[in-house]
This record gives C-alpha cells, structure tokens and sequence, in this order.
C-alpha cells in the first residue's frame, strides 16, 4: 500500500510528520480551513478547481467547501455560489450596517438596464434582437457601458449571414446581483413558460408579415422571422 | 371610438413601471398629461414604447389586448400630434402606416388565399411584442431591486492578505482590447489623405483654362461642356473637373468675367462671358 | 431609567416586542453576526469605538467582538488586532496559501494593449506588421510582457524572406477576456456600433472588416497599409 493511498483518516491528525507526511492531505477539517481561508483572501469568486488547485495534493475541495459552508450558515458572512464559483460575501440582511462602506453605483440609463436585462434573460442574445425586444435601435455607449462593467462579454458568433456577434452575461453579472446563475434569474421560469422568451407568439405560423422595425433576422432565437414585408 | 387618450390622465398607468428606483431619471418619464395640449414623443423610447403605454390604458391584461382599438389609439394620437405639427419622428409614421393596414386586414373580410398573414395572424404578433417588452421591463425592475454588490451585500474589504511575494499582476478588460483595437484601426483612418494625384483637376488647372476658353463663349454653354478633353469619361476625374471648373467658374464671375446661370435647384449651370456692351460703364 | 440605558443583558434576546422594541439593540448573537459583516466588509482595521458607531443604537461592541473572536478561534481565519483596530485575518499559518494573492493588480500599458489588440485581430502577426499598423516601433518588453502572461505565444514562422517569427492568441488570452474564440471578436462596424469606435472620419464606412482568425494572406489582410510612408 502505497502512502497515497491513505487517506486522512487513516493517519488521523496526530500522524507522526516528517517526511512522508508531505505527501498526505490534511485532515478534512484542516483543509476545510485552508478552504476558508482561500477564499476569504481571493477578491473573485473561485472554482471549486481552482480550490482545489490551492489545497495540498490529495485534498477534497468539495468535502471541505461542504462543511465550510454549513458553518457559515446563518453567519454575518456567507458562502455564495456564484456561476461555477464560490465567494464569500456579507449576509444580505445586514447590507444597512455597511452604509459607509457602500459605493456610490452609477446610475445606468433606462435604455442600458433593459438592454442588460434582454441580454440577460435571451442570451446570447445580438444586436439585432436586441432592437426587435425594445422597438428602438440601441444607442451608442449603451453596450459599451456594460462591457465597461464587466456585466456582459462576447458570446459565440451566431452562424447566420453576416456572423453577428452575440452578448452574454458575465459572473461578475452574477456576482454583483447575487445570482448563483443565469437561471435563477427572477421569473425566467415563468417567462419561459409563458412564451415570451420565444421569438414569436405561441402557435404561431412560421411565415408571417412583421410590424416594421424588424430585423428578419435569422438564428437561433428568432427563427421565424425571415419574411419581412 | 375609444376614449380619447390624449386627454386622459395617464400618468397613473404609467406609474408602475417608473418604480424602478434605479432608472428613469427625470426627463425620460412619458409626458403625457390631463392636457389635450401636451403632446409629446420625446419620452417614449419609439413607437412600441408609446403603443405599449397606449394598450395599458385599455386597462385589461395585456393578452386581451384590442389590437383594433390599440391601432386607432396610435392613429388618433399620430394625428393629434400632426395637428400641433408636431415632428413625428419618421418611425412613428411608419408604424403608423403599418398600423392602418392591419386595421384594413382586421376589418375587410378576408382576403383570397393570397399566401400572406391573416391581420388576426399579425395582431397577435404586435400583442405578444408588447406584452415581451412588458415582460423584458418588469424582469429588468426586479433584477435592479435585488440585493447588489457593493451595496446590499459586500465582499471582504481589504485586498491582500499576506505580502510575501509581490508580484505584478498586469490586467486589461474586454472593453480596454476593444477600445485599443479601435483606437488603432481609427488612428489609420486618420493618416493623412494621400490620394492619386493623377485623377485630381486642380482649381488652378481649371481657373487657367477657363478663362482661356470663356471669352470665346458668347453663348450659354453647360457647365459640363467647358470640361478638359479627357475627363469626362472616367466618373472620379468628371467628378473632380467639374468641381474644380465649377469652383473656378465662381472665381472668374467675383471677377466680373463669366455670368452664370441655374434655372432651378439641380438643374444644369449655364456659363458664358460677361456681356461687356450690357454692362453700365 | 431609559430605554437607552437597557444593555442587551437587560433585555435579553426574548426581550418583548413592540413599540419599544425598534428602540432595543438586537439581541447578542445578532450583533455578533453584524460585528462579522461589519469587519468583513470594512477596508481598514476598526477601533471598538468604530464598530460601535456602526451597531444598532444600545448594541455592545465589546461583548460582541468578544463572541466572535471566540467562534473564529483556531479557523482559516481569525480576528486580528492591527494598531488600536480589529480586522479579519487569515490565519498566519496559512500564509503559505496566501501567497498567490499578495499581488500588484495593474492595468495593461496602452503599448501593450494595442499590440494584444492587433495580435488578437491579424494573427499570426509579425513584429513588422504591428509596428506598421500601430505606426511606431514596437519596445522589446511589451513584447515579452504578453508572452509572460501567456496570452500570446510565438504562432509559425512566416514563408517569406527572413522567416519572421509570428505571434499568436493563446486559450488563456481567451479565458481572460471571457471569449469563446478570437473569430468571436467584433469587427469595426461592429465596434462602431457598439460605441467602442467614437469618431468616423468621412469615408471610413467604406471600410469591411475581415473577421478575425480568418487566416487570410498577409497581403490580403494589409490591402490599405501600402501607402505608408
């Protein structure tokens, strides 16, 4: 049997150190520490690979974040998930102690949270759509603000003629709204269950005559809306 | 016909939506008031925000809309605001325009099978715009009232720990590639013109040969007929000769050498010599 | 006596509610949690006076730090005091975990940015073709920064007399900037519409901009920097 395949149970925490205890992990509460402490320093929230990245070889970040997690609960601070990360954050509740604290946000044009709010809930989602959900064509300086957030990055180009570019949330999205991800989104379930995250109305024929302003374009989301008149 | 919109007090419906504390700042709240007087486009965000304000004073859900009454609505408004001259931005008229025609679709019998939507088909499109755009709103409300970083909930307020090792962390954003990018590629566009010399008639070149060519010209002649052999063919050298010509044309009239004449906008320019025997001494 | 004079003690945790109540400190274990947040959230070591200026009016700051010292006793981090001030901390022994954090964050030079930036849209690109697109010679260390952050690598040499060494992205190029590939990048009109492109000299919508990656020959990809000087 070889030392690695000991687990820390087998040496318990009072295993004689020395040389071959450089190649064991911690003990599970150890390393639930080395956890704790790993992500109270990190300013962004971390996978639970890059974790595991920090911990000692042969370590279990998801055992250890599990009970770190548990011991925070109902703490003043938490363990978020936030996308594919964890972070820790102040507990919501107590947001009005931290008055001094708060920075001043900057105020975003009602053009630019809806803008982020389609992408959000349609992403990827392009321009274009963009235009047709708003019936206006989007401003200068309105993508450009949430890119400068950090709140939206580029998706995957959409294969369609003229390869447009697409818009995605980012998990500074998330982590800014608290949101462990982009389904927990307030009433996507709903929305979707109503349709209107869809391209067209429900039941819908395929081939219709749109009101003016619309792109026609063609892709994944919208794939109905070729005929234009 | 439906009640007149223009005149009801409407600020009440619009009000749910301005609860979003985080947004609409003052000027880009509809204006739309008791005042039959008071019409304005500038706080609607294009048609389908105002045709959405308009389906909210029917006061029922959004799915039971009137499209018909939804399209005289925004008819009679267009109208009112075209009353008071009102500049009507060139997408509300053409929502306007479409708007009249799927009220024609909705009320003629229908039509042969000419393969295009029924105006029922289009209705429910127009609705379900609306009622999205409701929906993309109110999820944008909700998604601002969550709690938010760095102001309902915060994260750990010193930045580093433990300073054993420094060591340079060199950063960049989506944002700062793409501005760089942009930068670069703009700066190019602003190098110096250097254009092909040889498809340029300069001023001077025109102005020499005008005034070589004008003082046989006793007749109106076009514009186009005092060009230099040869530059009349090729559309960037024609384009070129007759700017200059037409330049140098203007210098020799301040000159009091050359009459020009242009019956009406567009039209072509006469040029001839100035008529010494007419002119007072 | 005032209701002002009532320590928690006096109360207790099931102290009545009511009116009085809005005027009570919460109870012990609630202004431990808000003495964590507190903490937590705060860029600097606080005196007890400070923590006691943020509490709920007849909190104690004392009892409560003393509370969270205790639950923080021998975890990943612990409650530190700096100066006359308290702060959270991880916990020394742990500085060896730490070590990836104790980092200088600094923004990217504008040299070098634009450099990524033609890189990312023309690779592979040659040191020649950036210095002739930037319009100024290329200094070897931005060169050498990107490639230590390993978001640029050295791509094929070029077929053409000298052999030049090309350089290309690299996935960690790509996982920083949040992009599933550098074809997913915007081309200028795009930019443009995006806002990101502020001024359009006259004729400039002329312009059709290759996507990126699109591994079109050099001289194809260069068609209008002939005329360079």
């Amino acid at each position: 049997m070889s030392l690695d395949d000991l687990g820390p149970e087998e040496l318990g925490p009072d295993a004689p150190s020395g040389v071959e205890a450089l190649f064991d992990a911690p003990p599970l509460p150890e390393q639930e520490r080395m956890v704790e402490a790993i992500l109270f320093a990190s300013a962004e929230p971390l996978s639970l690979a890059q974790i595991g990245e920090r911990l000692p070889h042969g370590s279990d970040p998801a055992e250890a974040l599990a009970l770190l997690r548990k011991r925070y609960e109902g703490r003043g601070v938490g363990v978020a998930k936030i996308g594919t990360g964890w972070a820790l954050r102040t507990a919501p509740d107590l947001g009005f102690l931290m008055r001094r604290e708060a920075k001043e946000v900057r105020k975003l044009s009602r053009a630019a949270i809806e803008t982020l709010a389609i992408i959000a809930y349609h992403q990827p989602a392009t321009r274009a759509e963009i235009e047709e959900i708003r019936g206006v064509s989007l401003s200068r300086g309105t993508i450009d603000i949430l890119l400068e957030l950090e709140w939206i990055k580029l998706g995957r180009r959409r294969e369609t003629p003229g390869r447009p570019v697409t818009f995605v949330t980012t998990q500074m999205f998330l982590d800014h709204f608290g949101l462990a991800s982009a389904r927990d989104l307030p009433g996507i379930k709903e929305l979707r269950a109503a349709g209107l995250l869809d391209a067209t109305p429900p039941g819908a024929e395929a081939e219709e005559e749109l009101p003016p302003g619309e792109d026609g374009e063609i892709d994944d989301m919208f794939p109905e809306e070729e005929a234009v008149a | 016909m439906p009640e007149n919109v223009l005149d009801a007090p409407v600020a009440n419906q619009v009000a749910p939506l301005e609860t979003d504390p985080f947004d609409t700042p003052p000027g880009d709240l509809p204006e739309v008031d008791g005042d039959a007087l008071s019409v304005s486009v500038d706080g609607f965000e294009g048609p389908l925000d105002l045709l959405l304000m308009l389906a909210r004073t029917q006061k029922v859900d959004l799915r039971k809309v009137s499209v018909l009454q939804l399209a005289e609505q925004y008819l009679e408004f267009v109208n009112k605001a075209r009353a008071l001259r009102l500049e009507l931005a060139a997408d509300y008229l053409v929502m306007a325009a479409w708007l009249a025609f799927l009220k024609s679709r909705l009320l003629l019998p229908p039509p042969h099978e000419d393969g295009g939507p029924s105006g029922e088909e289009l209705a429910a499109h127009l609705a379900f715009q609306l009622e999205r755009l409701e929906a993309m709103r109110r999820a944008a409300a909700q998604l601002m009232g969550r709690d938010q970083l760095g102001r309902d909930f915060f994260a750990r307020g010193m930045t580093e720990t433990v300073t054993v090792k420094r060591q340079t962390e060199w950063t960049a954003n989506l944002a700062d590639l793409l501005r760089a990018y942009s930068r670069v590629r703009t700066r190019d566009e602003f190098r110096p013109l250097q254009v092909d010399r040889s498809a340029i008639f300069t001023m001077d070149q025109a102005l020499e040969r005008l005034k070589h060519v004008i003082g046989m010209a006793m007749e109106w002649g076009d514009l186009a007929s005092f060009l230099p052999d040869g530059w009349s063919l090729e559309p960037a050298k024609r384009r070129s000769a007759i700017a200059s010509t037409f330049a140098a044309s203007l210098e020799l009239a301040k000159l009091g050498q050359v009459e020009i004449r242009q019956d009406k906008t567009f039209a072509p320019i006469y040029l001839r010599a100035r008529q010494r025997e007419e002119t007072p001494a």
